[in-house]
């Protein structure tokens, strides 16, 4: 009969010829078509697993393929690598992770099977079937629970130990040539999302969208129906039914039904990611039905591990999702109504059952029982599992040894029996799949009726239905799927305020579907309890020995749910053993935290496609023209100089510097912050705002700008031009621009002078011309009076210069004559172009930002941010002549008063090294040490081509600060460089460069 | 195969008794009152008996032992700070960890990762060289090196971040390492323990009486206690405490997340850490990623997680190392992280008499684990700040002598 | 060289596009036929005069230049016929005023600002502007940006001011031979990074960009 | 992702948004001590509760003030500064 699937198959496949005959059983399991099966027998794939050829169909999933096969043995376990087969088949068979070239940990359990995939089992030293590590199985007496925290820790020791440890952990292999993968990532929106398309899903996503909802319906499956299509106790008219239910939703036109889609998470304001193969789509809904069912929960007995013992609702999956046989002669243990129809299942389909053993001793009557015994079942009440013992080829089950087990829970071995079968099925028991409703912020309380945590109290907008609800029967769920669905309708017109969602009635008496204490304990141990790590009965029995008998501590301590499963199987478990332990109900033993996510994300499914914002000046590509290397500055991108081919970078910078001392350069400053603010009150905000005064400021001149936090502290400086009565035009940094804004923004928003605040940061750009021929070059392009008395320095004019009206400031940042010229960004490239046709004959050359640190440093001005730190005071940076103290406010005053009382701890000078210094040079940072202490450090430092020396501005202690003083620089390798404090501008010290006779520049260095 | 394995195989007997033990009740009075049962709470409460003597001791703990955020950070453990005060600090932290695991008798897994700070800006390289002339200037192992040097430490990262951030340079840290942060609350736990301390888990403080300035006693959950001596070590409730004595503190609440991949052979020997990614990275000894970012932009005081936050680390570890593509992030979770305004910790006497403050401690509290709890536990016995925590005091924001390590710090780990 | 005195935020990105250029308000475009069946085409519209304005009086200051104005925050009217510009009111008290390519209505306001009266503070726009149109329209926002644009009622002419893959964004949503066609303006430093990021996601549907058929 | 409610745009994702801290009104710089000055300038509420704060609308530069429970992240309203009210 187990060729049943094969003749068709064969007969049109492109199968290799060598067909498969190593391994009998590897003809196949499949059993004839079920009704709604999700393989599609037409479509053969072709694979490897660990270098053999297997095959299977279309919807196969990797696991159902290979069980198909015959095989067995699909990984190893993390810590003893015991031989692991099928589970939970529900993607939590950490177990059964594979390595498919870059792809790794891969879910053998869920993923499909894709053509010429190949595989290997991650975490095997030579294979799966001959694990070398398994040695380790055998030691497993010497590694008890938190073994890693009582031995390798001698100091010497543990650096060999770490790196054996290394060596045999971690999964699956990175790969690292893997590409980077971007992918989509979208929003989405609905009324109603439903989690889980289920019996109850379906039902509740139907009711929902009748009612008017727009309706999203997710399922981790590759197809919907949930349970309602393999849970049947042989009654395929409920899988009819199911059906019916998913051919409605599928019609139905405000439901979108998502399949193989995870909600991988439950975050604040209905917010869920659903993360399908490709792509993670964030999902906003207005109400959330989580119907997400509940896990089945393995029993615990000696060598429940072994390939061959699954859970019995991963027999039935394996059965009518994918027509694969689990098994040939079955031992199904049951504490639960679902255990029986298990075996119906079973039965149904020509699986012999060799026994049904029944935990509980007086089972509650079910009409599967007499059909089993009519099929000459035996069960054996009052019965457990003691152990299963291997097969011959260590590659699954050959027996089960049985014994009655007593009220208190233990075995009787002395009347153990063994049944010879190839499989054993665990139907013990369900925990609901609360993550998510946890997540949510629901609490949820232990029904001892049912022997299983239901929702208490929900949050607003949250629902719950079906299993996850405590509801397990099958009319029952589409009932309760129904009202939830309708409720969440009602909820969307009238959102309830708080936690006041009334849960469903509580189901009708059944059996409770879990049993309290599956847990058989046998002296040679191995009755695992968390399969992602290997913790066994005992574990638990001695962490908790130990101390670690509180939940959160028992988890921390044994890592149970703590593997890529995340407690799946175990949580329950471990739960109710210390609840065991403690003599504690469940309830009061309570849960750990469910966190995201569900399932784990693939970090490029988070990632999406990752947008990184640029910000350009509108003289981008004229730099890139250039040759221009280009630096961050924030979102910015800025030449730090224009590269030229056979020339260092400084070469390069200081070849720019020299340009602008001598001739002329110019500078794209486009990314300075620029606003504007109209108003009778713009003098009084610009005097609260900033540490100088500005309401004497003259019309059409400028004025330097320093700007506190209210601890009074350097945040910002820049230039304020008045344009009008009522109307200055001001500049912050490049970095501080967008937040100053806001700052202003918010100050005004609570003093409400008369006036607005425009950010014109992105609308207009600006060139810095700056030389001793920049009037000259200027002078070409407008009619504006450019002559020293008309035009001062400091002077703003509103001009037109090459047919475009700008703004020109006259500034001296970088210490020569110069010009700051403000223009639309739209004429920005036109302005440019125009200065380097005008600028032509005097070899106008830009400049970039590196050269600008030079010629700033040259002239004294220091940089926000750079010569000043977190903590600096206006007195500590020099500027104390900035700051107006007499004004009657300004942010930060009130700070600087009581500063004023203390001393300072240091200040910022100039220096320069001896002009015949040749060594290594200092770097910004550097310290300044003074006896073995540190006292300062230097914060800007440069070779000046002009001045022919190193110059550089640092912090030195207050008592060293004065001229010609000599302080000790230490540098990264250790030697001490001299410097002497010089009183700054290092060059032009008078201003002469700023006045109608220009000297040579060699006749006003210091 | 180590050989003090063997008696777990071959004693008929599970050979270990109870960590810590669960007295039944309170005592009306102690000597001093620890709040907060995790690794400062503790560490102070280890001290203090092993040092001083002073063994009649209760460390109240509102949930379980190490459950606040000794047991949700990074575990990342290094003394390359910015300032004096702070290097100095964290140096004689670094010097106690080296020795912990065999103290306690307990593999603590303080495992020497070396730890690379990347810089992508010319200003992050400047502040690096800052740090590490500090840290040499105090002995302590730092260094600038160049991309070549990361590179080498870390084949598989991708210096130029995908063309958004190209790493200049890096901050490295040879003494950089993590440990397993859960076994450090259970092992200053047992050294007090056994040393007489009672540690009362569940037990939360509701009240503290303070007569003249000076504390008298707590009231719980369990009833009242009298004693003279309280110290503060409870992070992220540290405001709610101080409410309860009438103290204002400069400190905000903001969560911190972090992030745990699905585990894989290992390949990433050193920590990595980018201030101007926000990434911060290193392996676990199973094989996982732990993986964070920086401090959530609101104030919070609850351990939920963000999507967004998952997003962006995300797209960062990507640029970082994209080789990890197929990767899978298996859990996210949150701390709440008590944060000042100099990123320095508040550590200390307060104005009210016998009241001690252990607190401040941000993004930077774990590796300051056995430090705090030693100069904690000296500021106690004597009634006098320890000289290393002189500068942490919470006087100096009324005084305007903030600490300054902010300047380090855009991640603070 | 010379160089026009107008260039669009994205003027070199477009230089390898097929068409031909034009001068439109002093700014070169770059006219293609648009395709009919294209699945979302993007349009740069910068060339397009616009003015801004805010401040506590500016809705009466426009009032008294003779235009009717948006009544509520957030929303839109249509400049007076023939035209087919818009005034846009952003927020509570700023608005932004675009022209057709007939209507010459922004310079002249512009210039009837100079010198504003009081609380009328006149804005500088200098926007990349962009037109998304086409059935894939609602899909690329879906992509990169946060809000739940099916939901909009068109008859209410909104106007959202919002995020889109990191930049600052404002967005008039509309309707064009039955499918969306979505109007965008950002500052024009963030350009280059927007269009061509949306350009490579475009391009992943078929989409198409032409510049300009008004 | 967090939605804000911005008096003037309307329920938006927090992204969308900058936090701008507890209000604290500002004591007269002239007429406090230096202690009261520092405390304004460097203490918080640092416990949780039900705060008034600056919220930022970033695309449309929009402040408010929103009432919210920081302990919950619950947000009971939200409105514009000269809205102002007392809770």
């Amino acid at each position: 009969m187990s060729e049943a699937g094969l003749h068709q198959p064969f007969a049109k496949s492109t199968l290799p010829q060598e067909p498969l005959t190593d391994r009998p059983s590897r003809r196949g399991d499949r059993l004839p078509p079920m009704p709604h099966e999700w393989i599609d027998r037409d479509r053969i794939i072709d694979f490897t697993f660990e270098g053999t050829h297997f095959w299977g169909y279309a919807g196969d999933t990797i696991s159902s393929a290979l069980w198909a096969s015959g095989q067995r043995i699909l990984g190893r376990s993390f810590k003893y690598h015991r031989p692991r087969g099928i589970l939970s088949f529900a993607n939590h068979d950490i177990n059964a992770l594979m390595q498919a070239g870059e792809k790794l940990n891969l879910r053998a359990d869920t993923t499909p099977l894709e053509p010429g995939m190949t595989l290997a089992a991650v975490n095997t030293i030579e294979g799966v079937h001959n694990d070398r590590a398994s040695l380790l199985n055998a030691f497993s007496p010497f590694l008890p629970v938190g073994f890693y925290y009582k031995a390798f820790h001698h100091k010497r020791l543990f650096p060999f130990w770490e790196r054996l440890i290394r060596r045999i952990s971690g999964l699956g292999q990175l790969v690292p040539t893997t590409p980077r993968i971007r992918t989509a990532k979208r929003y989405d929106f609905c009324d109603v999302l439903v989690i889980g398309a289920g019996v109850s899903g379906l039902s509740a996503a139907l009711a929902a969208a009748a009612a008017g909802a727009d309706v999203a319906l997710v399922d981790e499956n590759a197809q919907a129906g949930g349970s309602g299509s393999y849970q049947l106790g042989g009654e395929l008219a409920l899988a009819e039914t199911t059906h019916q239910l998913v051919q409605q939703v599928m019609h139905h036109p405000r439901i979108r039904l998502f399949t193989q889609t995870v909600a991988a998470g439950y975050y604040t304001d209905h917010w869920v990611p659903l993360v399908d193969r490709d792509h993670l789509t964030k999902m906003r809904a207005k109400a959330v039905i989580i119907a997400s069912g509940a896990y089945e929960q393995p029993a615990v007995f000696r060598n429940n591990d072994l390939p061959g013992v699954l859970l019995a609702s991963a027999a039935q999956r394996l059965i009518y999702r994918y027509a694969v046989k689990p098994m040939h002669r079955a031992v199904v243990l049951v504490a639960n109504t679902d255990g029986y129809r298990a075996a119906m299942d079973l039965l149904t389909q020509g699986i012999s059952i060799q026994a049904v053993v029944e935990l509980r001793s007086d089972p509650i009557a079910n009409p599967w029982i007499a059909q089993l015994r009519s099929h000459h079942v035996p069960i054996y009440s009052g019965y457990c599992i003691y152990e299963a013992k291997t097969n011959p080829a260590k590659d699954g089950v050959c027996s089960a040894v049985i014994c009655p087990i007593d009220a208190r829970g233990i075995p009787q071995t002395g009347f153990s029996q063994a049944i010879a079968c190839d499989g054993i099925l665990m139907s013990v028991g369900w925990a609901p799949t609360a993550n998510l409703l946890y997540q949510a912020g629901a609490k949820l309380r232990f029904e001892p009726s049912l022997q299983q945590f239901v929702p208490d109290t929900l949050p607003p907008g949250i629902f719950a239905c079906g299993r996850v609800n405590g509801v397990y029967e099958f009319a029952e769920k589409i009932h309760d799927g129904q009202n939830v669905g309708v409720t969440a309708f009602e909820y969307l017109n009238n959102p309830l305020p708080s936690n006041s969602c009334p849960l469903s009635r509580l189901p009708s008496f059944t059996p409770p579907p879990l049993h309290p204490a599956p847990f058989i304990p046998h002296p040679k141990g191995k009755n695992f309890v968390d399969f992602d790590e290997d913790l066994q009965y005992k574990d638990f029995i001695h962490a908790a020995q130990e101390g670690f008998d509180n939940i959160e501590l028992l988890k921390r301590y044994t890592t149970v749910g703590m593997g890529p499963s995340q407690g799946k199987h175990s949580n329950m478990n471990a739960l109710q053993i210390l609840a065991q332990i403690t003599g504690k109900s469940p309830g009061e033993v309570g849960t750990t935290t469910a966190r995201p996510f569900f399932h784990p994300v693939l970090l490029s499914h988070l990632a999406g496609r990752s947008f990184t914002p640029k910000r350009q000046t509108p003289l981008h590509s004229r730099h890139g023209a250039l040759g221009a290397k280009f630096m961050l500055a924030g979102q910015w991108q800025r030449p730090e100089y224009y590269a030229r081919s056979h020339s260092s970078r400084i070469d390069c910078i200081q070849r720019e510097a020299i340009a602008v001392r001598q001739r002329v350069g110019m500078i794209d400053v486009g990314t300075l912050g620029k606003l504007e603010i109209r108003g009778p009150q713009a003098a009084e905000f610009l005097e609260r705002v900033y540490t100088g005064r500005y309401a004497n400021l003259k019309g059409g001149m400028s004025r330097y700008a320093l700007m506190l936090d209210e601890t009074g502290v350097v945040i910002d400086d820049g230039v304020i031009a008045r344009l009008g009565l009522d109307h200055f035009y001001f500049t912050t940094t490049t970095s501080g621009a967008a937040q100053i804004h806001r700052e202003l923004t918010r100050w005004n928003t609570i003093w409400q002078l008369d006036c607005g605040i425009v950010n014109l940061t992105g609308a207009r750009s600006a060139i810095n011309l700056a030389g001793p021929h920049a009037r000259h070059v200027l002078a070409q392009l407008t009619d504006c009076d450019l002559s020293s008395a008309a035009f001062p320095y400091l002077a703003v004019r509103e001009a037109i210069v090459a047919q475009i009206p700008v703004l020109l400031l006259r500034v001296g940042f970088v210490g020569e004559w110069g010009y700051e010229i403000h223009v639309a960004a739209e004429s920005t490239p036109a302005l440019w172009d125009a200065l380097m046709v005008a600028g032509a004959a005097h070899d106008i050359t830009p400049f970039g930002v590196e050269a600008q640190r030079l010629l700033r440093l040259e002239k004294g001005h220091l940089i926000v941010g750079q010569d000043t730190d977190g903590l600096t005071t206006p007195r500590e940076a020099g500027l104390a002549w900035a700051v107006k103290s007499d004004k009657p406010f300004f942010i930060g005053q009130r700070s600087l008063e009581i500063l004023a009382k203390q001393p300072i701890q240091q200040k910022l000078v100039g220096f320069r090294l001896d002009p015949a210094f040749q060594a290594t040079p200092p770097q910004e940072c550097h310290l300044v040490i003074e006896q073995d202490e540190i006292v300062g450090r230097v914060t800007s430092v440069a070779y000046s081509p002009t001045l022919k020396q190193f110059i550089g501005l640092a912090y030195v202690a207050p008592e060293m600060a004065t001229p010609n003083h000599r302080f000790n620089i230490r540098l990264s390798n250790g030697e001490i460089v001299t410097a002497i404090v010089t009183s700054t501008p290092f060059y032009d010290p008078d201003n002469q460069r700023q006045k109608e006779t220009i000297a040579h520049p060699s006749q006003v260095a210091a | 195969m180590p050989l003090r394995l063997l008696k777990f195989a071959f004693s008929r007997e599970y050979p270990e008794t109870r960590m810590f033990r669960q007295p039944d009740r309170l005592q009306s009075s102690y000597d001093a009152v620890i709040i907060g049962g995790g690794g400062h709470g503790l560490a102070a409460a280890y001290y203090l008996a092993r040092d001083y003597g002073m063994t009649h001791v209760a460390v109240l703990e509102k949930g379980y032992l190490g459950g606040g955020n000794t047991g949700r950070n990074t575990t990342i453990i290094r003394s390359n700070y910015l300032t004096p005060e702070g290097v100095k600090f964290y140096n004689e932290s670094m010097r106690l960890w080296q020795d912990l695991s065999q103290d306690f008798d307990l593999n603590l897994f303080y495992s020497n990762r070396g730890h690379f700070t990347l810089a992508h800006t010319d200003a992050a390289v400047r502040t690096m060289r800052w740090r590490a002339e500090v840290n040499k200037h105090y002995g302590i192992a730092s260094e600038l090196v160049d991309p070549e040097t990361i590179q080498k430490a870390c084949p598989l990262m991708d210096l130029t971040c995908a063309g958004h951030a190209p790493v200049l340079g890096a901050l490295y840290h040879a003494p950089g390492s993590i440990a397993r942060h859960d076994a450090v609350a259970w092992g200053y736990g047992r050294g007090a323990d056994r040393r007489g301390v009672e540690i009362h888990q569940q037990t939360e403080v509701l009240g503290i009486t303070v007569r003249s300035g000076k504390v008298t006693g707590v009231e719980t959950n369990r009833g009242s206690i009298s004693t003279s001596r309280v110290l503060c070590a409870v992070a992220g409730f540290t405001p709610r405490i101080l409410r309860l004595v009438g103290l204002r503190s400069p400190l905000y609440i903001h969560p911190l997340q972090a992030m745990v991949s699905e585990p894989m052979k290992p390949w990433l020997d050193p920590i990595i850490v980018s201030g101007s990614l926000h990434v911060y990275v290193s392996q676990t000894a199973r094989g996982e990623l732990v993986m964070g970012a920086s401090l959530d932009p609101y104030e919070l005081h609850a351990t939920r997680s963000t999507l967004e936050f998952a997003e962006g680390l995300a797209a960062h570890m990507l640029d970082l190392f994209p080789c990890l593509s197929h990767v899978k992030v298996v859990r996210q979770w949150a701390g709440i992280a008590d944060m000042t305004p100099d990123f320095a910790p508040i550590m200390g006497k307060t104005p009210i008499s016998g009241f001690y403050l252990d607190a401040g401690w941000g993004t930077w509290g774990f590796k300051a684990t056995p430090v705090s709890g030693k100069t904690m536990a000296y500021t106690i016995a004597h009634d006098r700040p320890h000289p290393l925590i002189e500068s942490f005091a919470l006087s100096r924001f009324a005084n305007y002598e903030l600490v300054g390590e902010k300047g380090a710090a855009s991640v603070g780990h | 060289m010379n160089t026009p005195l107008r260039l669009s935020p994205i003027h070199d990105l477009l230089q390898s596009l097929p068409g031909n250029w034009q001068a439109i308000n002093g700014m070169p475009v770059l006219t293609v036929s648009p395709p009919t069946t294209s699945p979302l085409i993007l349009t740069d519209r910068s060339c397009l005069t616009r003015f801004g304005v805010k401040g506590a009086n500016a809705a009466d200051w426009l009032a008294s230049q003779g235009l009717t104005i948006p009544d509520r925050p957030n929303s839109w009217c249509p400049l007076p016929n023939p035209s087919a510009g818009i005034i846009a009111r952003l927020g509570l008290s700023e608005f932004l005023i675009e022209d057709s390519l007939s209507s010459r209505l922004a310079p002249q306001l512009a210039m009837a600002c100079q010198t504003p009266p009081a609380k009328v503070y006149p804005v500088l726009r200098q926007d990349l502007a962009i037109a998304l149109s086409g059935p894939a329209t609602h899909e690329l926002l879906q992509q990169t940006c946060n809000l739940n644009f099916r939901a909009l009622i068109l008859a209410d002419r909104p106007i959202l001011l919002t995020s889109l893959i990191g930049v600052v964004v404002t967005l008039l949503p509309g309707e064009h031979n039955g499918h969306p066609f979505y109007r965008l303006w950002c500052d024009g430093t963030f350009g280059n990074y927007l269009w061509q990021t949306l350009v490579a996601i475009a391009t992943e549907f078929g989409g198409t960009i032409t510049n300009v058929e008004l | 992702m967090k939605l804000i409610p911005c008096p003037i745009n309307g329920l938006r994702p927090v992204g969308e948004f900058v936090y701008g801290g507890e209000v604290r009104p500002m004591p007269d710089p002239n007429a406090v001590d230096d202690d009261t000055w520092a405390s304004y300038v460097f203490n918080r509420t640092g416990a949780p509760g039900v705060k008034q704060e600056w919220w930022c609308h970033s695309p449309s530069n929009t402040w408010f003030i929103v009432e919210r429970n920081t302990l919950t992240d619950e947000i009971m309203q939200s409105y514009l500064y000269d809205e102002m009210r007392t809770i």
